[in-house]
C-alpha cells in the first residue's frame, strides 16, 4: 500500500522531470529513474524476471544509448524546456484529456480480485515456457526485428554515404 | 498488499499521458524519443498489471516483446538522428520542416 | 447469335482501325489521313449492311449478341439494336468519314493522333449506342468522353484546356451518381432475381415508388447534363467553341444525342412510373431550354457559340417530343436527333471551312460572302434553312411531329415551344444575313477561295440526307415507330400496374385511349399507296 | 519439458515468409562479402527478385483457407496470400525501379534490396496475422525497415527529414497500438482474434470501444487516414521514389489488410459501433486527400495525397464490414498496386541525374517526346480516376457495390463525387503531357530495362485485370467468406 | 382510294404532279446555269418551264371541265409523313377553286417571267434570279395544288423563303437583306400560329376518328367538329387567319410588304401582288366550309379585311414612291378580298383575287417599265408627262388604274362590287361603308400616282430625261396582254340577272361554301343597281378629286397638307407602326436575350459552376496550409483524432 503510493509519486515526479527539464542529460537521468521505479512496481506485481530485464535492457542499454548520442551531438541545455505556444498549450490540454479518457477507461474495468498468485507466477520457468511454447512465432519475429534494426542502424549511422 | 490493480492502471495511464505531453511539447527530438519510451513503459506497466490481475503470463511475455521492439526502435531512431544531425547540425523539431504544404 | 456478330464488328472495326493508325508512320501526314478516311468507311459499309439486316416490323431489340463477361458481377457483353439506336448508329458511321474529310486541312499537326482519337471516339459512341448491358454502356459512355477531351484539349482553341476540364468534370459529376444508382438497381434486382447488369433483366425490377424516383433522377441528371438541358448546358458553348471542327461535329452530331438516347434506353423503361411523374420538370426545362437557347443565340458574336446555343434549343425540342409520351412526339423526337446531327453538323463543317480560310469565327469579320464564295453560301443557306425547320427539309418533319405530339400531351407547352420556330428563324437568319449578305466589309474576304472539291465532297452527303429526310422520311419513321410503340406500351403498363396519383393517371389514360383509337384508325391507314 | 509446437501447418504457413527472409539475409551476406570484388550493380537486383518470385510462388502453391498455425495466431489463408502477392509486387516494383534511380541519386547502399525484402516480410506477417501481437511485430518489422529506407538517401536533407518524421510519428503511434492491445488483453485475457471475437459479446462495450479507438489511431496512421495522415505527404515526397512506391502500395496494402481482417473478423460483433467512426474517417480521408491533391504542384506529392484519398475509398469498403466488402478491399489493393506502381515508375522514368523532374510543368509536352511513356502514364491516371475498362474502375465498382450492398448509399455517393473531383488533378497530368508544350528544352531520357519491365508489368495489369477481373475478385471474396 | 364526298366525282391522274415539277426542273437548270455561268440557258428554261406548266395546267383544267360539276382530280404521289395516327400524303388535288389558282399562277407567272427576260437582262445574277423565280412558282403551285394542310404548308413556307431570297436578291445592299429577313420573320410569326392551328385541328379530327388534315375530310367533317367543340373550330379558324395575315400582309402583320418592294420589280409583281400575298385568301376560301361554322371567326376575318383595306389606303395617299403606293394599294386590295371571304362571299373574294392579279401585276410591271426608263427613279414627283415618251406603258397603266378604281366595265368593277355587295348583304353595314370609302380613296391615290407620273409637265431630272425610252417588247407584250386581261377578266362574273350572271361564282360553288351558308338575306335587283351606281360614283369622285388636286390646281394638296398637318404627318409616318413594333417587341427581345446571355448564363449558371470549382481550390489551399511541416503538429493532430474517436465512441455508448 504505502510502497505503491511511494513508488507512484516518485514515478510521476521523475516522468515529469523527463519532459520538463531543460537539459536533455537530466531528462535522460530522470528517465532512468522512472524506468527503475517501473521495475520496482513490476516486482510489486510479481514479475521478477521482467523487472530484471527492465533494469538491464532499459536502464542498462537504452538510456546509455541516449546519453551516448546526447554527448555525441553535444546537445546543450535549451533556454527553456518548451515555450507554451498556442500549439503547446493545446498539446498539453490534449494530453490531459487523453489521461482522463484512459483513466476513465481503466476505472470502468471491474476491480480486479487480487488473490495470492500460484507458486512460481512470474518465475523464469513459467515465462520461458510461455515464451517458447505459446509464443514461439512472436519470439522468432523479434529476432528478425532485431536483425533489421541492426542493419538499419548501421545503414543510417554509417559515416560514408 | 491491498492495492487493487486499477491503481496501477491509472498510474500507467498517467505516465502514458505524460509521455504524450512530452512528445507534443519538447522540441529536442531526442527528448521526444524519450517521451515515447515513457509511453511504451506505461504500456508495459499496464500489461504487467493486467497479467497480475488475470494471473496469466501472457502479459509478461508481451512486455518482453515490447522491450525488444523499444530497443530496436531506439537504436534505429538514434541512428536517424545522427544522420539528420550530420546533415543540418540540429535535432530541433521546429527547424526540420523542409517538407510541407 | 447464330449469324455473324454484325454489331460487334461495327463497334470494334473503328477501334481496330485506330490501333492500325498508331502503327502507321506519322509523316507525311497524308498517310494517317488517307488511312483513317478509308478505314472509317468500313464501319459505314457494315452499318449499311445492318440497315439491310434490320427488321423494321420488330420494335424490340434485335441482332442481339450476349456473352458472359464478368459472371461474379453479372456483367454481360450484350449488344443489340432497335429503332432508337439504328439511325443513330448510321449517323455516327456516316459522320465520321465526313468529319475526317472536313478536318483534312484543319488539322495540320499531330494528325496521326487526331485520327486515332477520332476513330476511338467513333468506337465509343457506337458502343454506347448498341450496349444493352448497363456496365457495358457505362464503359462506352466514359470511353467516348475521353477521346473527345483529347480532341478538344490538343487541337482546340486558346481556352481549350479550360473547356476540356469543364467538359470532363461536368460529365463525370453526372455519371458518378448514375453509377451508384446503377449498382443500387442491380443489387435490388439481385435480391429477387439473379445478379445481372443486363437491362432487359433489369427492366422488371420491383422498385418502391420513392426508390424509383430517386434512381430515375440519378440517371436523369447524368443524361440531362449530356443533352444538355437548361441549367446544365454551360459546358456546351465552351466545348463547341474551343473544339476543332471535327470535334464540334461529332459533339453535336452524336455525343449530345447520348443524353436523350439515355432517357429512351434506360431512364424511361427502367423507371417508367417515376419517369412519367417527372414530366412537369422535364417538359418545363425543355420548353425553357427551347426559348432560352434561341434567345441566347441571338446576341452571340462567335458563329460556333451561336450554333452551340442553338443546339440547346434544338435538343429541347427533342426532349419535349420524347416527353409527349405518344407515338407522334416520341418518333419525332428520335428523328429530330438525326436531323439535328445533320444540320448542326453541317453548320459546324461549313463554319470550319470558312474558319480555315480566315481563322476567325467572329460574325463581324464577315459579310457579303455570297459575292465571293457562292457555293459555300448556297450550301450554308440550305443547312441554315434545314436548321430552322423549313418544310421539305429534314428539320421540319421532326419539329412538326414533336410539336404535334407535344400538343396532344401538354398543349400550352407545345404552344410556347412553337415560338421557338420563330425565334430560331430569328437568330439563324440574322447570322446568315451578317455573314453572307451585305457589302464585303473586310478586304481579307475579297480573296477567299470557294469550296474545294474535297470540301464539297464532305458537305454534299449531308445535304443529300437533309433533302431525303425532308422529302421522304418514311423509311426512317417506319423503323423508329415500332420501338416507340413498345416503349409507350411499357410506360402505359407501368401506369396501369401501380397505384397512381390522379394527374399521372390521366396522363397515362390519355395515352392509352390514343392507343385504343389507333386500333380503329389503323385500318384505313394500313393499306399503302400505289 | 518445453515442447515447441511446430508441425507441417506451421511450416507451410511460414514458408513464403521464410523464403523471403532467407533470401534477404543471404543477400546481406553476399553483399557484405562480395562487396570488395568489384561492383555488380544488378546482382542484388536479380537476387532479391528471385526472393520475391520465390515468395509469390510459395504463396500461390501453399495457401489454403482450411488450416492455421501457432494456435491460430497465424495463417496463410486467402487473405494472407492475396496480401503477400500485392506486397511482393510492390517490393518487386521498388526493386525494379531502384538500380537506375539510386544510381541517379548517387546512393550506393547495398543494403537497400535486403531491407526492401525485410519490409516485405513484415507486410506478409501483417497480412497473415490472426493475433494482435503478431500483427504488432509484423508492423514493427515493416516499419523499422521503412524508416531506414526512407532515409537511405543520406546526403539528401529531404530524405533524412522524411525518415525522421516517419520514425517519430511511427513510434508515437506504436504507443497507441500497444495500449489498445493492452485493453483487449485486459478484457479478453488473450490477443488472438478468435478469442477476442468470442469474448466481445459479453464484454463491456465501453472498454472495448476504448481499445478499438486506440487501435484505430495506430492502424489509421499506417493506412494514412485523416487525421492521422499528415506524415504521408512529407514522407512520400521526401523518400526516394522507389521507396515511396513501396510505402504507397505495400505498406498501405499490409495495413489495410490487417485493418480489414481485424475489424471484419475480430470486431464483427461491434460492427454497428465502429462502423460509424470508420465511416467518418473514410469520408474525411477521401475528401481531404482529393481536395488537397488539387492544390499540389509536385507530382510525387500529388500522388501522396491521391494515395490518401484511395485509403479513404478502401476504408469505405471496410465500413461495409461484410465479406463482400473485404473482397472488394483486397481486389482494390491489387488494382491500386498496378496503377499506382505504374505511376511511380513513370515518375522515376522521367527523372534524370540532377533533376528529378517531379513538377507538373516538367511533364509538359511529354507526349510528343515519349509517346509511349506518356500513354502509359495516361492509362494509370485514367485508371486512378476510375475510367472503364481499366482496373481502377472495376476496383472502384466493387467497392461501391459492397458499400451499397451494405446499405451505405450516402457513403457511396460521397465516394463517387470524390472520384469526380479527383478527375481534376489526374487530368492535369494528362493535360500537361498532351496539351501543353514544354518550356524548357526537353532532356532525352532512356529508361533502364528493369524500369521498362516494371512499366510493362503495371500497364498489362492495369488493362488485363480491368477487362477480366473475375479471378482475383472471386478469390478475394471467397477468402473473406472463409474467415466467417 | 380516299373516301370522297358522295357527290363529287374523283379522278386520279398523275398529271398534276408535273405542274409543280416543271418549274422545279427549271430551278435545277437555273442552278446549273448559275454554277457554270451559262446564263443563256435560263433564258429558255426560266420562262419555258413555267410556260409548260401553264400548258399542263390548261390541259388539267380542260380535263376538269370534262367532268360533271364538282368533279375533282387527285394525284397521290407518295406518303410523306406517316406515324400513327398521323398520315400525310404528298398528294395534289384540282377542283374548281384550284383550277382558277393554277391558271392565274402559271399564266401571270409566265408573263412575268417573260417580262423579266428584258428587265433582268443586264443583271449578272440573272440565272440565280430565274432559279429563285422558278422555285417560287413551284412552291406557289404546291401551295394551291395541295390536298391537305401540311402539304399546303410546304408551299406556304416555300413561297415565304423564295420571297425572302428575292427581296434580298440584290444582297449587296444591306437594306434589301433586312427587308427580306423582315418578311421572313413576319411570315414565320404567322406560320407559328398556323402550325398550332393545324395541331388543334388534327387532334380534334383524331377524336372524331379521322386523324387527317386533308381539306376534303376537314370540310366534310366540319359540322361534326362544330358540334363536338365549337371553340375548336373558332380557335382553328382564328389561328389559321393569323397565319394568313402574315402571308397576305394584313393587320397586324402587314408591315413587311412595303419594305418588300426592295426586291426587283417583277418579283413585286409576281409575289407581292399577284400570287403569294393572296395565298391567305385562297386558304380561307379553301377551308370555307370550316369557316362558315364559326361566324365569330368569320366576323373577325371580315373586320380585319375591311380595316386593313381602309388603313392601307390612307397610308397610300401620301406616298411618293411609286412602288410603295402600289404596295399599300396591294395591302388594301387584299383587305378587300379578306373582307369578301369574311362576309361569306368566298367566290367574290377569289374573283377579286383573280382580277387583282391581272391589274396589279400590270401596275407593277408598268412601274417597272418606268424604272427601266428612268434608270431606277421611283419618286412620282420626279416624273410627269411620261405618256409622251412611254406610250404603251402609260396607256396600259391608265387601264390598270381605271380597272383598280372599279370603273365599269373593267375588271375590278365587277369583283370589288361583288364583295361590297356581299358585305352589304351579310348585314355588316359598317364594314360595307368602310369598304366603300376605301374604294374612293383607292381611285384617288391611284390616279394621283397616274397624273403625277404620266400627265402634267415633266419634272424628270435632265440627265435621265435624255435617254427616256420605251421598254423592249419582251416587257411591253406582257403589259398589253395584262391590260387586255384587266379589261375582260371581270366579265366572267356579272351581277345576277345580267346576261350570264355570276358564272364565276357558279363555277366555284362546289369548291367553296355557298354564300348563303350564313343566311344572307337575298337582295333585290334594285338595291343591286343602287349599290353599283354608288360604288361607281365614289370611284369617279376619287378620280375627279385626284384630277383637281394634281392636274388642275397642284397647290391644293400642299395647302391641305399644311391645313391638316397632324394628319399628314401621321400618314406620312405610316402611323409609326414600324417604330411601335420595334419599341414594343424587337428591342425588348434583344435586350432580354443579351441579359440572359451576359447575366443568367455567364454570371449565374457559369458562376455557380466555376465558383464551386474555385471554392474547392480555395479549400484545398487552406487545408494544405495545415500541413505545416512540423512533426509535433502532426502528432497533435493524431492526438486530436484519438481523443475525438474516444469521445465519439463513448458518446454512442452513452446513448
Amino acid at each position: 500500500m504505502i510502497a505503491f503510493y511511494f513508488v507512484a509519486l516518485l514515478m510521476i515526479a521523475s516522468a515529469l522531470t523527463v519532459i520538463l527539464h531543460r537539459n536533455p542529460i537530466y531528462s535522460a537521468l530522470a528517465l532512468v529513474n522512472t524506468l527503475f521505479l517501473i521495475a520496482v512496481s513490476f516486482v510489486l506485481l510479481d514479475a521478477e524476471l521482467i523487472a530484471m530485464l527492465q533494469v538491464i535492457v532499459y536502464a542498462g542499454a537504452i538510456v546509455i544509448l541516449f546519453l551516448f548520442v546526447i554527448m555525441l551531438l553535444n546537445v546543450e541545455a535549451e533556454k527553456h524546456a518548451f515555450r507554451l505556444s498556442r500549439a503547446g498549450t493545446a498539446g498539453l490540454a490534449l494530453a490531459l484529456l487523453l489521461a482522463v479518457e484512459l483513466g476513465v477507461l481503466v476505472v470502468v474495468w471491474e476491480p480486479a480480485r487480487v488473490e495470492t498468485p500460484p507458486a512460481g507466477f512470474g518465475s523464469t520457468e513459467l515465462l520461458a515456457e510461455h515464451l517458447f511454447a505459446r509464443s514461439f512465432l512472436p519470439f522468432e519475429l523479434t529476432s528478425v526485428l532485431l536483425l533489421v534494426a541492426v542493419v538499419g542502424a548501421v545503414v543510417m549511422a554509417r559515416r560514408k554515404a | 498488499m491491498g492495492v487493487s490493480i486499477e491503481h496501477y492502471l491509472i498510474l500507467a495511464a498517467l505516465i502514458f499521458a505524460i509521455g504524450c505531453a512530452g512528445v507534443l511539447l519538447r522540441r529536442n527530438v531526442i527528448v521526444i524519443l524519450m517521451s515515447v519510451e515513457l509511453m511504451l513503459n506505461a504500456v508495459n506497466l499496464t500489461f504487467v498489471a493486467l497479467a497480475r490481475q488475470q494471473l496469466s503470463m501472457d502479459g509478461q511475455v508481451i512486455v518482453f516483446f515490447v522491450m525488444t521492439v523499444a530497443a530496436a526502435e531506439v537504436a534505429v531512431g538514434l541512428a536517424i538522428f545522427l544522420a539528420i544531425y550530420s546533415q543540418r547540425r540540429t535535432v530541433n523539431a521546429d527547424d526540420i520542416n523542409l517538407l510541407r504544404w | 447469335m447464330d449469324q455473324l456478330p454484325l454489331l460487334s464488328l461495327i463497334v470494334f472495326s473503328p477501334f481496330v482501325a485506330s490501333l492500325l493508325i498508331t502503327a502507321l508512320p506519322a509523316s507525311p501526314i497524308t498517310i494517317p489521313r488517307q488511312a483513317a478516311f478509308w478505314l472509317s468507311l468500313i464501319p459505314f459499309v457494315l452499318s449499311l449492311l445492318l440497315l439491310v439486316e434490320f427488321d423494321p416490323t420488330v420494335g424490340t431489340l434485335q441482332l442481339t449478341e450476349t456473352v458472359p463477361w464478368m459472371p461474379s458481377l453479372g456483367v454481360y457483353y450484350s449488344v443489340g439494336v432497335d429503332g432508337f439506336s439504328l439511325w443513330l448508329v448510321l449517323l455516327t458511321t456516316f459522320l465520321t468519314p465526313v468529319v475526317i474529310l472536313s478536318a483534312w486541312t484543319d488539322i495540320q499537326h499531330r494528325v496521326k493522333e487526331f485520327m486515332f482519337f477520332m476513330l476511338l471516339l467513333e468506337s465509343g459512341m457506337l458502343g454506347a449506342l448498341v450496349a444493352t448491358d448497363l456496365f457495358l454502356f457505362f464503359m462506352f459512355w466514359e470511353l467516348m468522353l475521353f477521346p473527345m477531351v483529347f480532341v478538344i484539349g490538343i487541337w482546340g482553341g486558346p481556352r481549350r484546356r479550360y473547356a476540356a476540364i469543364k467538359f470532363v468534370i461536368y460529365t463525370m459529376a453526372g455519371s458518378a451518381l448514375m453509377l451508384v444508382a446503377m449498382l443500387y438497381l442491380v443489387l435490388t434486382h439481385a435480391q429477387t432475381g439473379q445478379l445481372s447488369f443486363d437491362i432487359l433483366t433489369l427492366y422488371d425490377t420491383k422498385l418502391g415508388y420513392t426508390e424509383q424516383t430517386l434512381l430515375f433522377w440519378a440517371f436523369a441528371i447524368a443524361f440531362m447534363i449530356k443533352v444538355p438541358m437548361l441549367p446544365f448546358h454551360t459546358w456546351l458553348p465552351d466545348a463547341h467553341t474551343e473544339a476543332p471542327t471535327g470535334g464540334s461535329v461529332d459533339l453535336a452530331g452524336v455525343l449530345l444525342k447520348m443524353g436523350a438516347y439515355g432517357f429512351l434506353r434506360f431512364a424511361l423503361p427502367m423507371f417508367p412510373l417515376a419517369a412519367q411523374d417527372a414530366f412537369p420538370w422535364i417538359i418545363g426545362l425543355s420548353v425553357a431550354g427551347i426559348i432560352y437557347g434561341a434567345m441566347v443565340s441571338l446576341p452571340q458574336a462567335d458563329m460556333k457559340r451561336l450554333v452551340a446555343y442553338s443546339s440547346v434549343s434544338h435538343l429541347g425540342f427533342v426532349m419535349l417530343g420524347i416527353y409527349a409520351f405518344n407515338r407522334t412526339g416520341l418518333t419525332g423526337g428520335v428523328l429530330q436527333m438525326i436531323n439535328h446531327g445533320l444540320s448542326t453538323g453541317g453548320l459546324f463543317i461549313l463554319i470550319g471551312f470558312i474558319y480555315d480560310r480566315r481563322h476567325t469565327r467572329q460574325i463581324s469579320q464577315y459579310g457579303g460572302l455570297w459575292a465571293v464564295v457562292p457555293i459555300f453560301s448556297s450550301f450554308f443557306l440550305i443547312v441554315t434553312l434545314s436548321s430552322i425547320g423549313l418544310p421539305g427539309l429534314n428539320g421540319f418533319v421532326g419539329e412538326f411531329l414533336i410539336l404535334l405530339g407535344a400538343y396532344r400531351a401538354h398543349a400550352w407547352a407545345a404552344a410556347i415551344a412553337t415560338l421557338g420556330v420563330v425565334l430560331g428563324a430569328g437568330y439563324m437568319l440574322t447570322m446568315y444575313k451578317h455573314v453572307i449578305f451585305g457589302p464585303v466589309t473586310h478586304d481579307e474576304n475579297r480573296s477567299l477561295k470557294d469550296l474545294t472539291p474535297r470540301e464539297i465532297a464532305a458537305v454534299v452527303p449531308v445535304l443529300l440526307m437533309i433533302f431525303w429526310i425532308g422529302l421522304y422520311p418514311k423509311p426512317f419513321l417506319d423503323r423508329i415507330e415500332p420501338t416507340a410503340t413498345v416503349l409507350l406500351q411499357r410506360l402505359e403498363r407501368a401506369g396501369a400496374d401501380r397505384h397512381l396519383g390522379d394527374e399521372q393517371r390521366s396522363l397515362v389514360r390519355a395515352d392509352r385511349s390514343d392507343e385504343a383509337r389507333l386500333a380503329r384508325t389503323a385500318a384505313p391507314a394500313a393499306e399503302e399507296a400505289p | 519439458m518445453i515442447d515447441v509446437v511446430f508441425t507441417g501447418d506451421e511450416a507451410r504457413a511460414l514458408a513464403p515468409l521464410l523464403v523471403v527472409l532467407v533470401v534477404a539475409m543471404a543477400g546481406l551476406l553476399v553483399e557484405a562479402f562480395a562487396a570488395d570484388q568489384g561492383e555488380e550493380p544488378y546482382r542484388p537486383v536479380w537476387f532479391s527478385l528471385a526472393g520475391v518470385a520465390g515468395g509469390i510462388l510459395a504463396t500461390v502453391l501453399l495457401w489454403d483457407n482450411a488450416h492455421s498455425a501457432f494456435q491460430g495466431t497465424f495463417a496463410l489463408d486467402g487473405v494472407a496470400a492475396f496480401t503477400n502477392v500485392v506486397c511482393l509486387l510492390a517490393a518487386a516494383a521498388s526493386i525494379l525501379t531502384a538500380p537506375a534511380y539510386l544510381a541517379n541519386l548517387g546512393v550506393r547502399a547495398r543494403e537497400f534490396y535486403p531491407l526492401v525484402l525485410f519490409a516485405a516480410s513484415g507486410m506478409m506477417v501483417m497480412g497473415a496475422a490472426r493475433d494482435l501481437i503478431v500483427l504488432f511485430l509484423g508492423l514493427e518489422i515493416m516499419s523499422i525497415a521503412a524508416y531506414v529506407l526512407a532515409g537511405i538517401h543520406r546526403t539528401d536533407r529531404a530524405s533524412g527529414e522524411a525518415a525522421l518524421k516517419y520514425f517519430l510519428l511511427g513510434a508515437f503511434a506504436t504507443g497507441f497500438l500497444l495500449y489498445g492491445i493492452a485493453v483487449f488483453y485486459g478484457v479478453t485475457g488473450s490477443t488472438s482474434y478468435a478469442a477476442i471475437a468470442a469474448a466481445l459479446p459479453n464484454a463491456s462495450r465501453f472498454v472495448v470501444l476504448g481499445g478499438v479507438a486506440l487501435l484505430i489511431v495506430a492502424l489509421g496512421f499506417k493506412v494514412s487516414a485523416v487525421p492521422f495522415h499528415f506524415w504521408a505527404p512529407d514522407v512520400y515526397q521526401g523518400a526516394p521514389t522507389s521507396v515511396t512506391a513501396l510505402m504507397a502500395v505495400g505498406i498501405k496494402a499490409a495495413a489495410v489488410a490487417g485493418f480489414a481482417r481485424l475489424f471484419i473478423t475480430a470486431f464483427a460483433a461491434l460492427h454497428a459501433d465502429w462502423a460509424m467512426v470508420v465511416w467518418w474517417l473514410s469520408v474525411l480521408t477521401m475528401t481531404v486527400g482529393n481536395v488537397v491533391a488539387i492544390a499540389q504542384s509536385n507530382v510525387k506529392r500529388m500522388l501522396a495525397y491521391s494515395s490518401i484519398a484511395h485509403a479513404g475509398y478502401l476504408l469505405a469498403a471496410i465500413v461495409a464490414g461484410t465479406p463482400r466488402g473485404g473482397g472488394a478491399v483486397l481486389f482494390y489493393l491489387l488494382a491500386y498496386a498496378f496503377m499506382n506502381l505504374g505511376a511511380f515508375a513513370v515518375v522515376i522514368a522521367i527523372g534524370v541525374k540532377g533533376e528529378p523532374n517531379e513538377q507538373f510543368s516538367d511533364y509538359a509536352g511529354l507526349a510528343s517526346r515519349h509517346p509511349l511513356i506518356a500513354s502509359a502514364m495516361t492509362l494509370f491516371m485514367l485508371s486512378l480516376t476510375g475510367i472503364p475498362p481499366l482496373v481502377g474502375f472495376v476496383g472502384k465498382l466493387y467497392l461501391i457495390e459492397a458499400i451499397v450492398d451494405a446499405g451505405y448509399i450516402w457513403l457511396a455517393v460521397i465516394m463517387v463525387l470524390n472520384s469526380a473531383v479527383s478527375a481534376y488533378y489526374y487530368l492535369r497530368v494528362i493535360i500537361e503531357m498532351f496539351m501543353r508544350d514544354a518550356e524548357k528544352p526537353p532532356v532525352a531520357i532512356e529508361p533502364a530495362p528493369f524500369l521498362v519491365a516494371c512499366l510493362l508489368l503495371a500497364t498489362v495489369g492495369t488493362i488485363f485485370f480491368g477487362l477480366f477481373p473475375d479471378g482475383p475478385l472471386d478469390f478475394a471474396r471467397e477468402s473473406f467468406r472463409a474467415l466467417q | 382510294m380516299h373516301p370522297a364526298p358522295d357527290t363529287a366525282v374523283v379522278v386520279a391522274t398523275s398529271l398534276l404532279r408535273w405542274i409543280p415539277l416543271l418549274p422545279l426542273i427549271g430551278v435545277a437548270c437555273g442552278v446549273f446555269a448559275a454554277a457554270t455561268g451559262r446564263r443563256k440557258i435560263v433564258h429558255v428554261t426560266g420562262p419555258g418551264s413555267v410556260l409548260l406548266a401553264f400548258v399542263v395546267a390548261v390541259v388539267t383544267v380542260a380535263q376538269l371541265w370534262s367532268l360533271p360539276a364538282g368533279g375533282v382530280l387527285v394525284d397521290h404521289v407518295f406518303t410523306w409523313i406517316a406515324v400513327n395516327p398521323l398520315r400525310i400524303d404528298m398528294a395534289f388535288r384540282v377542283d374548281a377553286l384550284t383550277s382558277v389558282m393554277i391558271l392565274v399562277v402559271t399564266g401571270i407567272g409566265f408573263l412575268i417571267h417573260l417580262y423579266s427576260l428584258g428587265y433582268m437582262h443586264e443583271d449578272p445574277d440573272e440565272a440565280r434570279f430565274f432559279a429563285y423565280l422558278n422555285l417560287f412558282t413551284a412552291s406557289m403551285l404546291i401551295l394551291v395544288l395541295a390536298d391537305s394542310l401540311p402539304v399546303l404548308f410546304i408551299g406556304w413556307e416555300g413561297v415565304g423563303v423564295c420571297s425572302y431570297l428575292l427581296i434580298g436578291f440584290w444582297y449587296q445592299e444591306m437594306p434589301n437583306a433586312e427587308a427580306g429577313q423582315k418578311a421572313m420573320i413576319a411570315n414565320r410569326v404567322g406560320d407559328a400560329a398556323f402550325l398550332i392551328g393545324m395541331f388543334i385541328l388534327l387532334w380534334s379530327m383524331f377524336d372524331l376518328g379521322t386523324p387527317s388534315l386533308r381539306f376534303e375530310d376537314v370540310n366534310r367533317l366540319a359540322p361534326q367538329l362544330a358540334d363536338a367543340a365549337p371553340w375548336v373550330v373558332t380557335a382553328v379558324c382564328l389561328l389559321l387567319l393569323f397565319g394568313a395575315t402574315g402571308k397576305s400582309a394584313q393587320i397586324p402583320l402587314y408591315v413587311w410588304l412595303p419594305d418588300a418592294m426592295a426586291g426587283p420589280t417583277p418579283v413585286s409583281a409576281l409575289i407581292h401582288a399577284a400570287t403569294m400575298v393572296t395565298a391567305g385568301v385562297y386558304m380561307i376560301a379553301r377551308l370555307s366550309p370550316l369557316y362558315v361554322h364559326s361566324p365569330g371567326a368569320l366576323a373577325v376575318v371580315a373586320t380585319i379585311g375591311a380595316v386593313t383595306a381602309m388603313f392601307a389606303a390612307t397610308m397610300a395617299l401620301v406616298q411618293n414612291d411609286l412602288k410603295k403606293i402600289l404596295a399599300y394599294s396591294t395591302i388594301s386590295q387584299i383587305g378587300y378580298m379578306v373582307l369578301g371571304v369574311g362576309v361569306g362571299a368566298f367566290s367574290a373574294g377569289i374573283f377579286h383575287l383573280m382580277t387583282h392579279a391581272c391589274f396589279k401585276a400590270l401596275l407593277f410591271l408598268g412601274a417597272g417599265s418606268v424604272m427601266h426608263a428612268l434608270s431606277g427613279e421611283l419618286d412620282v414627283h420626279k416624273m410627269g408627262d411620261l405618256k409622251s415618251k412611254l406610250p404603251v406603258t402609260s396607256k396600259t397603266f391608265l387601264i390598270a388604274c381605271l380597272a383598280i378604281s372599279g370603273v365599269p366595265p373593267l375588271a375590278a368593277f365587277f369583283s370589288k362590287d361583288m364583295i361590297l355587295e356581299g358585305a352589304f348583304a351579310s348585314g355588316h353595314t359598317v364594314l360595307w361603308l368602310i369598304g366603300l370609302a376605301a374604294a374612293g380613296l383607292t381611285s384617288f391615290y391611284m390616279f394621283r400616282a397616274y397624273f403625277l407620273a404620266f400627265e402634267g409637265k415633266s419634272r424628270v431630272e435632265p440627265e435621265k430625261a435624255a435617254h427616256l425610252h420605251e421598254s423592249p417588247s419582251t416587257m411591253t407584250i406582257p403589259l398589253i396582254v395584262l391590260a387586255v386581261l384587266s379589261i375582260v377578266a371581270g366579265w366572267v362574273g356579272l351581277p345576277h340577272g345580267f346576261l350570264w350572271g355570276d358564272a364565276f361564282g357558279h363555277y366555284l360553288e362546289p369548291a367553296v361554301a355557298p354564300r348563303d351558308a350564313l343566311g344572307h338575306h337575298e337582295i333585290t335587283t334594285g338595291t343591286l343597281l343602287f349599290l353599283m351606281v354608288l360604288t361607281t360614283g365614289v370611284a369617279l369622285l376619287g378620280i375627279w378629286v385626284a384630277y383637281v388636286f394634281y392636274l388642275r390646281s397642284p397647290e391644293l394638296p400642299v395647302r391641305l397638307a399644311e391645313r391638316a398637318h397632324g394628319l399628314y404627318v401621321l400618314l406620312w409616318n405610316k402611323y409609326w407602326i414600324d417604330e411601335l413594333y420595334d419599341a414594343l417587341i424587337i428591342r425588348p427581345y434583344v435586350r432580354c436575350s443579351t441579359f440572359f446571355w451576359k447575366v443568367v448564363d455567364a454570371m449565374m449558371i457559369d458562376g455557380v459552376v466555376n465558383g464551386s470549382g474555385r471554392a474547392v481550390a480555395a479549400t484545398a489551399d487552406v487545408w494544405r496550409r495545415l500541413q505545416s511541416g512540423n512533426v509535433q503538429h502532426y502528432a497533435m493532430a493524431m492526438l486530436v483524432g484519438a481523443v475525438l474517436t474516444f469521445g465519439v465512441y463513448w458518446w454512442t455508448v452513452g446513448r
